[in-house]
């Protein structure tokens, strides 16, 4: 699953869903691609969580360790 | 005096005592004269006449052993003696023994009287100019701030006075060393120099004031000696000189490191101003924290930007996010789409698949089982009403036919027993024969009693 | 008498009156003849009885066998 | 009688019917016709029914089974 | 059953019902398609089912992982 | 870390702007780039802070011995 | 800092100051010039700073040189 990366993931859940509205599948067809696609949103949602969770943290300690000094000198610089 | 009172003296012995008198009389002394007869032999010694009015005397001066003409040989003239000039001598007296004459042998001469100083004057110039004193690329430059300045003049008098003054004014804490000389006379200029060579001695001085107010040429004579010059050439600490006014310029000026045109103004290039100094330092200083902090706040403001501009993937993974719902939304509609297309047809098809089925024809077949059913019925039974029919008529002519029926008018039949045979003829019966009699309504028994033969 | 058959009694049950009918019996053959008539009178009754109730009783077998339960369907297909 | 097919014995039943109706059989004849009418019809008609009540069942059981969850999604997709 | 697909399965059903309506079969034939059509249509019905609650089921699943989580973002993004 | 000049990592800071503004990034890759973005920017400002503290000392040490003592010395002078 | 001369400190500091100011270094260079700059500035201004001053008179008694206070001076330097 780390292996699969999300673009791949994301197009290959675009082709799935093109392939089902072209609507030539038979039913276990469109059902093994529901499953598929299912597998595929949700890893690239599990993806985008993590991502965001870093993102988040990422932020957070910025946040705490670089951007909150800038107003300071900003005010220091004016006075 | 003991030789004196001992008898006869030889020629030689009395040169001998002579020039032993005379030089030790005249060991040192300065004369002062006109040159004439100025010879110089191949030898490259000094032969002339000094002359006044009234008398000469031979002179002699010898080139340096060395043949340089560096200022402590006190045997050089550091200019050209020319026929004519006045001269002030120093040397001693000598006596050549073997002609008995007397002579100055001079170790030094000083040019005198305004044409000869003059004349002495560019001669040196001239001369220290050639072997390059003066030049510019020699000269030191004079240290900007001097904690020690070194003055040469006469301890009295004006000139040191403004000096101090002025340093003091300028600059307060430079300490100010001052080597007294005599700044006029002939001995000044050995006293320049000893004071030159204690400066340097002494050590710590930074840079050398030689100082001394105006005066004419001939007052001025110690900067115009060639020893001065030197020295100050040679000094490894800086030199202003400061002599005299703004228009004269001595050799002195030319060798120094700087000409000051005063000695006041010698103390000013000496000492910078302090007020000026620390001006410019705070000046300094406060472009250095000002460039310092600029450069923090630029690449502060740098740094801000870019971190502005850092793009939070946090908008990138919402539109992932949206685009991501919205497929899988169009995938479960699709498969329930699909699935629920499939649920409409089942039914049809299982509708249709019920129609279709064998209930129809067991519902249009059971009325045709019950018709043939009838039919059946109804051919047995016709059968059998005809059967009855026909079974009727013939039992009902069999009836008619009865010969039975004779008997309802009283008739009887008589049959024997057991043998049941009728009776015709009373003769096949015997007495005591049973036999039987049939009537219209039942039979009887009976026996027979009598024959009636007929 | 099982070996009898309907027809032939009748046939010999006609032959027999016709032969009555033609008078020309004595009365012992009349009796004879129309004892016999009798008897195969009374044998084609019984046969058409027997028959009859053959019949019956095959209706009434076939109808409490199929016929009965047939109102209810009917009566089911009515309603 | 399992091997004798529905539509074949109507059509034995018809002909002995119609034979029967021409009217030219002895008493034991139509007995006999009579009595194989009556197992052909009764037959036949157990044939149907049979034929009806699998019918019945199997309609009952697959509705059981799978029309019944039918209007179930119908609605929940109406919804 | 699992063999059988879908598609296939109605395609037979579909067939067999033409097949019936054209009417030429016996009541044997008749049943015995019938019976076949039942199968098939409960064997259709019940990979519908299937399908359906494997639907059901994945997206169920899928949001208990994914899908719960977003309002919250949603939300985020939006304050 | 401190290895790494500030001017170098203000460089890489920005050439990653730059692609991440091209917008031609993956999520991964962005998500790398986001990071390592952090990493220069907090490592920027970490030296920021550093140089400031370093220059506010500096200027602060340099302003007790040779600003404010001034009048002092002036003073000193004078008497 | 006693080898380095006044005039080359100023000089080394305004040079340092106007390189600064031409603002072409970058972080690291500009912290060292700093602190460079305040080492000069703290030099010179140490330097000017200099408390002592004497005012002496050089004399040489037997061969060696020794100095005395400038006494005339003195008292004419107070007035």
């Amino acid at each position: 699953m780390a292996k699969e990366k999300f673009e791949e993931a994301m197009a290959k859940l675009e082709a799935l869903v093109r392939k089902m509205e072209a609507g030539e599948m038979t039913l276990e067809e469109s059902l093994k691609a529901f499953e598929e696609g299912v597998r595929l949103s949700r890893l690239c949602a599990n993806r985008l969580d993590e991502a965001e969770r870093r993102v988040e943290l990422l932020v957070r300690e910025s946040q705490q360790l670089t951007v909150q000094p800038f107003p300071e000198h900003g005010g220091k610089d004016e006075s | 005096m003991k030789e004196m009172t001992t008898g006869i003296l030889t020629v030689s012995e009395l040169n001998k005592q002579i020039g032993d008198l005379l030089e030790i009389r005249f060991d040192l002394l300065w004369v002062e004269g006109e040159v004439s007869n100025l010879r110089r032999p191949s030898s490259g010694h000094l032969y002339f006449t000094l002359k006044d009015e009234k008398s000469q005397i031979r002179a002699v001066i010898f080139k340096s052993p060395s043949g340089s003409k560096a200022f402590r040989n006190n045997r050089l003239p550091l200019f050209e003696l020319e026929e004519g000039m006045r001269i002030l001598c120093r040397g001693r007296l000598a006596v050549y023994a073997p002609r008995g004459e007397y002579q100055l042998i001079l170790d030094s001469a000083e040019p005198r009287g305004t044409g000869a100083l003059q004349r002495a004057y560019e001669q040196l110039k001239l001369r220290l100019q050639a072997e390059g004193l003066f030049d510019p690329l020699r000269k030191k430059p004079i240290p900007y701030l001097p904690r020690k300045i070194g003055v040469i003049t006469s301890p009295t008098g004006a000139v040191i006075r403004d000096i101090i003054s002025i340093a003091k004014r300028r600059f307060s804490s430079v300490s100010v060393v001052v080597s007294p000389v005599r700044v006029q006379g002939a001995s000044a200029a050995g006293e320049i120099v000893q004071a030159f060579q204690d400066m340097h001695a002494f050590g710590g001085i930074d840079v050398l004031i030689l100082a001394r107010g105006g005066g004419s040429l001939e007052d001025l004579a110690p900067f115009n000696d060639e020893r001065v010059a030197r020295i100050i050439a040679a000094s490894t600490i800086p030199v202003i000189s400061a002599v005299g006014h703004e228009t004269d310029y001595t050799i002195a000026d030319f060798a120094a490191d700087l000409r000051a045109p005063t000695p006041s103004a010698a103390a000013e290039l000496a000492v910078p101003d302090r007020a000026e100094l620390k001006l410019r330092l705070s000046g300094l200083q406060t472009r250095l924290a000002k460039a310092g902090r600029r450069k923090l706040l630029q690449d502060q403001e740098r740094l801000y930007l870019h971190q502005e501009r850092l793009k939070n993937p946090q908008r990138l993974i919402a539109g992932f996010r949206l685009s991501l719902d919205d497929r899988g939304e169009r995938l479960l509609s699709l498969v329930k789409e699909r699935i629920s297309r499939e649920k409409q047809n089942l039914p049809l098809l299982s509708l249709h698949l019920r129609q279709a089925g064998p209930l129809g024809m067991v519902r249009s077949s059971r009325p045709e089982i019950d018709i043939l059913e009838n039919r059946l019925n109804a051919a047995i039974r016709r059968f059998f009403q005809q059967s009855r029919k026909a079974w009727a008529l013939q039992a009902t002519l069999l009836e008619s036919l009865s010969p039975l029926a004779v008997l309802s008018r009283g008739y009887g039949i008589v049959r024997t027993l057991p043998h049941g045979r009728i009776v015709r003829n009373a003769d096949v019966l015997s007495p005591g024969d049973s036999f039987e009699v049939q009537v219209f309504r039942g039979r009887f028994r009976a026996v027979v009693e009598r024959i009636f033969p007929e």
